[in-house]
C-alpha cells in the first residue's frame, strides 16, 4: 500500500501546477476577483485539501482546473496539458458542490450518466452502478427519480456518479456537507481507502478543519476576496490513520494551525 | 360522487359549452334580424310575433350568423348521410386536409428541431441565419402561395413528372410546413438552451461530445418547449394547409370548400367546414397533449 | 393524341362549361387531343402560370390579357369565345342611386386581381374621383360574394351576371328594385373569357394546329352546353370536387353563360377588340396603367382561320 | 453580355480562392478573407448578363463559400471577443442578406427567369425607390391591425391562461376549447369578420386578435407551471396569496415561455393581417396591394411590399427580442449566450 | 433575558404538538415511509435541534410542521392551530436545505420578498434588509444575482431572508452546512442571541452534534427509514453559553449521548 504522506516527496512531475493564477468575474455592478496570484504544486498521488471562508474561490479555483473557467491570469497545467486537455482526456472526476442531478433519470440512471457518455461496456456498467451505490449507502434508491430523494442523499447520488469511473484525479467540492457525522466518517475512511488503493490525486475542498487534516497529504488555506493562498500545510500525519487519530496531540496542532490560518483569513476583510 | 361529477373534465366542458352555445344563439337574434326585418317588410308582414320571428331567424337560408342546430345539421348532413369518399362529405375534404397538415407538421417539425440544432451549435448559423428565419415568417403565405404552385407545381408535374395530385399535395404540404417549422425552431432554441450551467459542466467534465451532451442533456430539457410549440405548429399547420388549398386551385379540402361556400354565399356551409377544421385542430393539439403526458410518464417528471 | 394543359381564370363552375362539356363527352379526344383543365382561383393569375410554364393556354379577360403582355409576358388572343359581357354594378334599392350623377360619395364594389380594369376606365370617362370624399367614390375591395351589398356595407357591388347577380335575385331582392349598371351599355365594355397563348409557340405550324383543333372541339362543347344546359351542369358538378354546388346554380350559370357566347364561332371580332383597347387607352392613368401603348399583334386569327 | 471578355474577372476571384486555400497551412488575415468575399461579390455583379455560361455558376457557389468561410471566422472572432459584439452582430446577418440578394440577381437574370415569376432585386429596389409614397401608406393601414390584434390576442390569450390557471374548472373546460380557436383557419374567419366588423382595419386586427390568442394561452399555461417546487413552497411558507405568487413567482418564471408566444405572435400577426386583407378591404393596405398588384402583373410591386413586410416584421420582432433579453436576463438561454 | 434552559420546563401551552405523526411517499417503485408513529411537543420559547441519518426524515418533518406536506397518520397542530391555519398566520420562518433564491431578483430584492409578501410598510424594508444581510456578512453583495454568488454565499443569503422578517417560530433545515467553522460558529453565536432576545421558538436541523449540543434546549434523535424518534435530549446546559462551554465536560457528556442516539439508528438498518 502506497504511503499517503510519501506523496509529497516524491519526485513525480506535478499533476496541477499553477502559477500567478488569477481570475476576475466581469458582473453588471463591477468586478469580483475571485482568485488573485494563486501558485500551487500538486504531485501526483496528492490529497490536498482547500479550507477557507465562504466565498473566498474554492469553488472557482477547481472549476478553473477542471477548464469550466477561463483564468484571465497566470498559468495553469493539469497532467501537463491545459486544462482543456485534460478534460478531453477525461482526466479527472468531479463532485460539485450541488449535486446536479438530472430530474428526468433515475438515481441508477444518473450513475450511468458517465459510463455511457465514456462508452462502459454495457456489462460493466450495472456492476460499477451496484457499487458505487453500495458505497454511499443508497442500494435500494436505484429506481427512484432526484426529487424523492433527501437533501443527503441527493449528495451521496452524486458522489457515486463521480466513483463509478475510472479517473486520476478527483475534484470534490464539498462532497459530504449534507451528512451526518457516521455517514461522514464512514465515507471519510471509504474516501482514505480508494485514494491509498488506486494513488488518485484528490482535490478537496472542505470545511471541516478535521476532516481535512484527516484526510490530507497537504492542506492549502485561502483567504477571501481576492482569493488567494494564505498558507500550504504538509500533513506530518502517517500513512495508516485510524479514525481515533483525530485525538492525537499532532492531530490536533495541524488542526490548530489550519484554524489560526482560517481565522487570519477572516479578518483579512471580514472582520466579524 | 357530485363531487366527483362536478371535477370531471367532461362535465367542464358541457358546462362552458353550453355557456357559448346560450350566448351564440342570443348574439344570432341581432345579427340575423336586419335581414329578417328586410324580407318581412318586402312581404308586407307586420306585427309578427315574436317566437315566430325568433325562429325565423335562427333558421335563415343564408343567414350573417348561422346557429349552432343549422351547423350540427349541416355537418351531419354532410359527414354521417354521405359516403365518405364523395366530395358531397366533408370528411373527404377533412381527409384531403389531414393529410397534407400531416405531411407539412412533419416536414415543419423536423426542419424546425433541425435549425433550432444547427444554430445552437453553429455560431456562424447562429449569427446570420435566425434573423432570416425571422424575415422568412414576415412574408404572407399567401402572397408566396401561388409562387409555390406556379414554380413547385410546376417542377413537381413537370421535371418530377408527378401527377396534378400529389403535386397539389406537396405544395400544401410545404406551404404548411413553411408555418409550422418557425414556432418550433424558435421554442427549440429557447428549449436547448435551457440547461442549467452546472448540469452542462457536469458533461464538460466527462469530456462528452456535443452530441451526448445533445441527447442526454439538451433534448430532455427542451422536451417542454418542444410540447409548446409543437401544439402552436400542428395549429398552424393545419391554417398552412387550409390557406394552401386557396390558391392551388381550389379543388378538394377545407379550404376549397370554404371559398366555395363563400362563392354562393352559403354561410351554413362556409361555419360547418369551419368547425370541421376546429375539431381537427383540437384533435390534433390533444394528441399531441397525449403524447406529452406520455413522454412525461416515460420519463419519470415530477408531477405538478 | 396531343397533351394541353388549359387553365382557367376561375374556379370550376358554368362560366367554362363548353371546356368541361368538350372533354367529357370525348370531343377533344376526337380531335385527338388530351386536355388537362385546371381550375383556378382567387390568387391564381393564368398569366402568371403561363408564363412560369405551367398551361400551354390559358383563358383570361382582354384587359388583364393585354395588362400582361405590356409588361413581358407576350400574350396572344387566338380565340374569343365569350361574345358579350357578363360584369355589371348592381346598386342596392337603399342607396339611393338611380343614374351615375348619384355616385359621388357613394362606396362602390369592386374586384381587383386585373378585374379592375373596365371600372377604373368607367370612372375615368365618368370624372370621379376614386380617391374616396364629397366629390368622388369611396373604393373597397369586394371579395368572392354579394355579401357587402346584402348586408349593406356596400352602395353598389360587381357581380357577374350568372353569378353573384342570381345571389343577389335568390336572397330575395327582386330585380326591379335593383339598378343595374351594364358596363357595355355605359361605353366601356371589354372583352372576357378568351383564349390565350405565348407568342413564340404560335411560330410552330404543328402548335397551331393543335389550337385549331382545342378551339374547334371548345365551341362544339359550348354548342351542346346551351341545348343542354341541365347536362352540362351535371357535367359540372361532377368535376367539382368541392362538393360545394347546386344544380340550379350551375343551370342558371350554363344558361347564362352559354348565352353569352351566342354568334361565337369563336373567332374574335376586330371591332369588339378595338373598343377594348380604345376603352382602356382612354383611361390611362398612373394609378391605373392597364396599356400605356397601343399593343402590337396582340391577337391573332391564324387559330380560328383554320376552323 | 455573357462574352469570354466579361468572364475575366471570374477568373482571377477563381485563382485568387484557389490561392486561398493556403490559409489551411498559414492563417490570413480576416481583411484578406474579408476583400475576397466582397470582391467576389462584386465580380458576380459585374459580370452578370443573361444566359450566363457554366463557370459563372461555379463562381457563384465559390462566392457563396467565401462568404461563408467570412462568417464563419466572424463568428469565432466574436466568440472570443477579440471582434466587438456591437456592429458585427449586425454585420454577418447582413452579408448573408447580401449573398442571398446576390444569388437571387444572379439567378434571375442570369438563368433569365420571367419578371412576372419572380423579379431581380434591382428590379425591385427600383419600385421601392419609385413608390415610397404608397408603401408608407400601405404599411400605416396594416400596422394598425397588426398591433391593435396584437394587443388584443396576447392579452386575451395571457388572461385566459391566468384565468384557467386560477380555477380549476376553467382548466378542465375552457383549456380543450382553445385549441378550438387556435385553428379556426384565417381564410374562414375573415370574411366573417368583414361580415362583422367592416371593411377597414378593425377586421383585420380582429382575425389577428384570433390568430395570435392561442399560441399566448398554450405558452403562459405552460409557463405558469414553470415554477420550481421549492421556489413554490417558499412562497407557500409565508402564505402568500394568489396573487403575490403569481406576481413575485410565477409570472417571472414563466417570462421565458411568454415571450416565446410574443415572439411568434409578433410574425403571425404580420402575416395574419396582410391575409386577412385578401378577403375584403379599403383600396390601401399591404395585403391589398400584394394580391391587387400580382393579377395587374406588377410583381416586382409585390415584391417591393413583402420587402417592406420583412423589414417591419423583423424590426417588429427585434424590438421584442431585445425586450426579453431585458426581462428574463437570468434565464440560462439568455445568461449563456 | 429569558433563560432557554427554562423554556422545557415552563407551562406554556406546546407551539407543536403531534401524535403518531406517519407520512408514506407513493411512488412509481413501492411506498416510501419517511415518518412513523413521531411523537413531539415543543414548547413555547424552545430551541430543537433535530438529528439523524441522511434520508431519515428530518426535512420530511419539517415540512410537515411547515403546511408544505400532509401527514398521512396521525395529528399535528402548530401554535394549537392546523398547520395550514398557522401558516396562514405566517407563523414561521423556513430556510430551507437548499438556497432556492430566485433568479430574476437581486440578492437585496430576494431578502426583500417576503416584506413585500406580508407587507411590511416600504420604509422598513431596507432597515430590515441591510441588517439581516450584515448579520450574515453578506454586505456589498446586495446588487449580486444568485448565480453569481458562491454556495455559502447563497445559503446565507436565504438564512437573511428567513431572519428578515418577524416570526414565532424559524423552521431551519441544515442552514449552516454549506459554511466555514468561523463563520458558522459566529452565526450560531448570532442565533442564540437573536432567540434569546426574542423568545422565537426554533427547530433546527443539522448534522453537527456540537452544533445541535450547543445550539438547543432539546435534542431530538431520529433513527432512519421508517423515520422514527429514537431519544429526547434535554439539555442541562445553562442559559449563557460562551463558545468555550462546548470544551466543559457537561457538554461532551451530552454530545456522547447523541452520538450513541445517532449510531443506533444507523445500527438499526444500514449497516455500515
Ligand atoms: N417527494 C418524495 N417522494 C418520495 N420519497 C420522498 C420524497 N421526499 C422524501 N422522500 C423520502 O423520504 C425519506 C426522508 O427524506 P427527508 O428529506 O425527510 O430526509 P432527511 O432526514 O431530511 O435527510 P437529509 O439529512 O439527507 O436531508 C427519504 O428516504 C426520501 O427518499
Ligand atoms: N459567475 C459568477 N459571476 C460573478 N461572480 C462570481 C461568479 N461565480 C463566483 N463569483 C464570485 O467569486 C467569489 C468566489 O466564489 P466561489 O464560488 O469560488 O467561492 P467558494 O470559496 O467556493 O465559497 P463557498 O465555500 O461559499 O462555496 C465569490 O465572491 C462569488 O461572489
Ligand atoms: C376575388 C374575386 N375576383 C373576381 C371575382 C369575379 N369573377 C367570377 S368569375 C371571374 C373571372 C371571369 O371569367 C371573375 C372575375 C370574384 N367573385 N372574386
Ligand atoms: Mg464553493
Ligand atoms: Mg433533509
Amino acid at each position: 500500500m502506497k504511503s499517503p504522506a510519501e506523496a509529497p516527496g516524491s519526485s513525480a512531475a506535478p499533476v496541477i501546477a499553477a502559477q500567478g493564477l488569477g481570475l476576475t468575474f466581469g458582473t453588471g455592478d463591477g468586478d469580483v476577483v475571485a482568485l488573485s496570484n494563486v501558485d500551487l504544486t500538486v504531485k501526483k498521488g496528492e490529497f490536498v485539501s482547500f479550507i477557507g471562508p465562504s466565498g473566498c474561490g474554492k469553488t472557482t479555483l477547481l472549476r478553473v482546473i477542471a477548464d469550466l473557467e477561463r483564468p484571465t491570469a497566470g498559468t495553469i497545467s493539469v497532467n501537463g496539458q491545459t486544462p482543456e486537455g485534460a478534460r478531453r482526456n477525461r482526466a479527472y472526476g468531479y463532485v460539485f458542490q450541488a449535486p446536479a442531478l438530472y430530474p428526468w433519470r433515475t438515481i441508477e440512471k444518473n450513475v450511468a450518466l458517465p459510463l455511457e457518455i465514456m462508452g462502459y461496456p454495457r456489462a460493466e456498467r450495472a456492476g460499477r452502478i451496484a457499487r458505487a451505490l453500495a458505497l454511499v449507502n443508497l442500494t435500494g434508491f436505484e429506481k427512484k427519480h432526484p426529487w424523492q430523494l433527501s437533501g443527503g442523499m441527493q449528495q451521496r447520488a452524486s458522489i457515486a456518479r463521480a466513483l463509478a469511473f475510472d479517473a486520476d484525479i478527483l475534484l470534490m467540492d464539498e462532497p459530504f456537507g449534507a451528512l451526518d457525522e457516521i455517514v461522514r466518517d464512514h465515507l471519510n475512511a471509504e474516501l482514505l481507502r480508494l485514494w491509498a488503493s488506486t494513488g488518485k490525486t484528490i482535490c478537496f475542498v472542505t470545511h471541516s478543519i478535521p476532516e481535512a487534516v484527516y484526510l490530507s497529504t497537504t492542506i492549502v488555506v485561502m483567504s477571501p476576496r481576492p482569493g488567494r493562498v494564505t498558507d500550504i500545510i504538509r500533513s506530518t500525519l502517517p500513512a495508516e490513520r485510524p479514525l481515533d487519530i483525530r485525538e492525537s496531540p499532532e492531530f490536533l496542532e495541524i488542526a490548530a494551525r489550519v484554524r489560526d490560518g482560517l481565522r487570519a483569513g477572516h479578518s483579512y476583510e471580514e472582520a466579524l | 360522487m357530485g363531487q366527483a361529477l362536478t371535477r370531471s373534465t367532461p362535465f367542464a366542458i358541457g358546462v362552458v359549452l353550453a355557456v357559448l352555445v346560450l350566448v351564440w344563439y342570443a348574439a344570432a337574434i341581432p345579427m340575423n334580424a336586419p335581414w329578417q326585418q328586410g324580407v318581412y317588410g318586402r312581404a308586407g308582414a307586420v306585427d309578427v310575433p315574436f317566437t315566430q320571428f325568433v325562429g325565423d331567424v335562427w333558421n335563415q337560408d343564408k343567414p350573417i350568423l348561422p346557429t349552432p342546430h343549422q351547423v350540427v345539421r349541416e355537418i351531419w348532413n354532410t359527414t354521417a348521410l354521405v359516403p365518405p369518399h364523395m366530395p358531397r362529405s366533408l370528411l373527404f375534404h377533412a381527409w384531403i386536409t389531414l393529410s397534407a397538415t400531416l405531411a407539412g407538421f412533419g416536414i415543419g417539425t423536423v426542419l424546425g428541431i433541425g435549425l433550432a440544432v444547427l444554430i445552437v451549435h453553429n455560431r456562424a448559423t447562429n449569427r446570420s441565419l435566425m434573423p432570416w428565419i425571422i424575415a422568412s415568417q414576415t412574408i404572407p403565405i399567401l402572397a408566396l402561395a401561388p409562387l409555390i404552385v406556379v414554380i413547385g407545381f410546376n417542377i413537381f408535374t413537370g421535371q418530377l413528372g408527378l401527377p396534378p395530385d400529389p403535386a397539389r399535395f406537396l405544395s400544401k404540404a410545404i406551404i404548411s410546413a413553411y408555418l409550422s417549422f418557425f414556432p418550433v425552431a424558435v421554442g427549440m432554441v429557447k428549449g436547448l438552451r435551457a440547461p442549467e450551467q452546472i448540469q452542462l459542466d457536469l458533461l464538460a467534465t466527462y469530456s462528452a461530445s456535443p452530441a451526448q451532451t445533445f441527447w442526454r442533456l439538451r433534448w430532455p430539457s427542451a422536451l417542454p418547449y418542444l410540447f409548446a410549440s409543437m401544439k402552436v405548429g400542428v395549429a398552424a399547420s393545419l391554417v398552412g394547409a387550409v390557406v394552401g388549398e386557396l390558391p392551388t386551385g381550389a379543388v378538394a379540402g377545407l379550404g376549397a370548400r370554404l371559398l366555395a361556400g363563400s362563392y354562393y354565399g352559403q354561410t351554413i356551409q362556409i361555419w360547418s367546414a369551419l368547425f370541421v377544421a376546429s375539431i381537427l385542430a383540437a384533435l390534433l393539439v390533444l394528441a399531441v397533449t397525449l403524447t406529452e403526458r406520455l413522454v412525461n410518464r416515460r420519463l419519470g417528471a415530477r408531477p405538478a | 393524341q396531343d397533351a394541353l394543359t388549359l387553365q382557367l381564370k376561375w374556379v370550376t363552375q358554368g362560366q367554362f362549361a363548353g371546356y368541361y362539356v368538350a372533354k367529357d363527352l370525348g370531343y377533344y379526344e376526337e380531335e385527338n387531343l388530351d386536355v388537362t383543365i385546371l381550375p383556378g382561383g382567387p390568387d391564381i393569375a393564368p398569366e402568371q402560370v403561363i408564363a412560369g410554364g405551367g398551361a400551354d393556354v390559358i383563358t383570361t379577360w382582354m384587359a388583364a390579357g393585354l395588362a400582361a403582355r405590356e409588361r413581358g409576358v407576350p400574350l396572344v388572343n387566338i380565340a374569343q369565345p365569350f361574345k358579350q359581357t357578363a360584369l355589371q354594378l348592381v346598386c342596392g334599392p337603399d342607396s339611393g342611386i338611380t343614374s351615375t350623377e348619384d355616385f359621388p360619395g357613394k362606396t362602390l364594389g369592386v374586384w381587383f386581381f386585373g378585374n379592375e380594369y373596365p371600372f377604373y376606365a368607367w370612372m375615368a370617362k365618368l370624372g370621379l374621383s376614386t380617391e374616396g370624399g364629397e366629390e368622388g367614390v369611396e373604393v373597397i375591395r369586394q371579395a368572392f360574394s354579394a355579401d357587402p351589398l346584402l348586408q349593406g356595407q356596400a352602395d353598389c357591388i360587381s357581380t357577374m351576371r350568372y353569378n353573384e347577380f342570381k345571389q343577389i335575385l335568390d336572397a330575395g331582392i327582386p330585380e326591379e328594385d335593383l339598378v343595374i349598371f351594364d358596363y357595355v351599355a355605359e361605353g366601356v365594355g371589354m372583352l372576357e373569357d378568351g383564349l390565350y397563348v405565348l407568342e413564340d409557340r404560335l411560330e410552330d405550324p404543328a402548335f397551331v394546329d393543335q389550337m385549331t383543333r382545342f378551339v374547334r372541339a371548345s365551341m362544339r362543347g359550348w354548342a351542346y352546353a346551351a341545348e343542354n344546359p341541365e347536362e352540362a351542369a351535371e357535367i359540372i358538378l361532377n368535376n367539382d370536387q368541392t362538393g360545394a354546388m347546386t344544380l340550379d346554380a350551375q343551370i342558371y350559370q350554363v344558361e347564362e353563360a352559354a348565352a353569352l357566347t351566342q354568334g361565337s364561332n369563336g373567332a374574335l371580332d376586330e371591332a369588339d377588340y378595338r373598343q377594348t383597347v380604345d376603352t382602356l387607352l382612354s383611361a390611362v392613368s398612373p394609378d391605373n396603367p392597364a396599356i400605356t401603348a397601343e399593343p402590337e399583334g396582340a391577337w391573332t386569327s391564324i387559330v380560328t382561320d383554320g376552323l | 453580355m455573357g462574352a469570354p471578355g466579361g468572364l475575366a474577372p471570374l477568373a482571377i476571384f477563381s485563382a485568387l480562392a484557389a490561392l486561398s486555400l493556403l490559409r489551411f497551412a498559414h492563417p490570413l488575415p480576416l481583411l484578406a478573407d474579408g476583400a475576397l468575399a466582397i470582391f467576389g461579390l462584386a465580380v458576380i455583379l459585374f459580370t452578370l448578363g443573361p444566359a450566363m455560361p457554366a463557370p459563372f455558376w461555379a463562381g457563384l457557389v465559390a462566392v457563396w463559400l467565401a462568404t461563408w468561410l467570412l462568417v464563419d471566422r466572424l463568428s469565432l472572432e466574436i466568440a472570443l471577443r477579440r471582434l466587438p459584439e456591437q456592429p458585427f452582430a449586425l454585420i454577418i446577418p447582413l452579408l448573408f442578406g447580401v449573398v442571398l440578394l446576390v444569388g437571387w440577381e444572379a439567378i434571375t437574370r442570369g438563368a433569365g427567369v420571367p419578371s412576372v415569376i419572380l423579379p431581380a432585386p434591382s428590379a425591385i429596389w427600383a419600385r421601392i425607390l419609385t413608390s415610397t409614397g404608397t408603401l408608407w401608406a400601405d404599411l400605416q393601414q396594416t400596422f394598425k391591425a397588426v398591433l391593435a390584434g396584437y394587443a388584443i390576442g396576447c392579452g386575451l390569450g395571457f388572461v385566459l391562461a391566468i384565468a384557467i390557471d386560477r380555477s380549476g374548472f376553467l382548466k378542465r373546460g375552457l383549456l380543450p376549447l382553445g385549441s378550438f380557436v387556435s385553428a379556426l383557419p384565417i381564410i374562414g374567419i375573415a370574411p366573417i369578420m368583414v361580415m362583422w366588423f367592416g371593411f377597414d382595419w378593425p377586421s383585420k386586427a380582429a382575425v389577428v386578435a384570433v390568430m395570435t390568442f392561442f399560441p399566448m394561452l398554450v405558452n403562459s399555461v405552460a409557463g405558469l407551471g414553470a415554477a420550481g417546487a421549492m421556489e413554490r413552497d417558499l412562497l407557500s411558507s409565508y402564505a402568500a396569496d394568489y396573487w403575490q405568487t403569481l406576481m413575485k413567482l410565477r409570472l417571472p418564471a414563466a417570462g421565458p415561455f411568454i415571450f416565446n408566444a410574443l415572439k411568434i405572435n409578433s410574425t403571425l400577426a404580420l402575416i395574419g393581417a396582410i391575409v386577412a386583407e385578401f378577403f375584403g378591404s379599403p383600396v390601401v393596405g399591404m395585403g391589398f396591394r400584394i394580391s391587387s398588384e400580382v393579377g395587374r402583373m406588377n410583381v416586382d410591386m409585390v415584391w417591393a411590399e413583402i420587402a417592406m413586410a420583412a423589414l417591419a416584421g423583423s424590426a417588429f420582432y427585434g424590438v421584442i427580442a431585445l425586450i426579453e433579453r431585458a426581462v428574463t436576463f437570468w434565464h440560462p438561454s439568455v445568461r449563456g449566450a
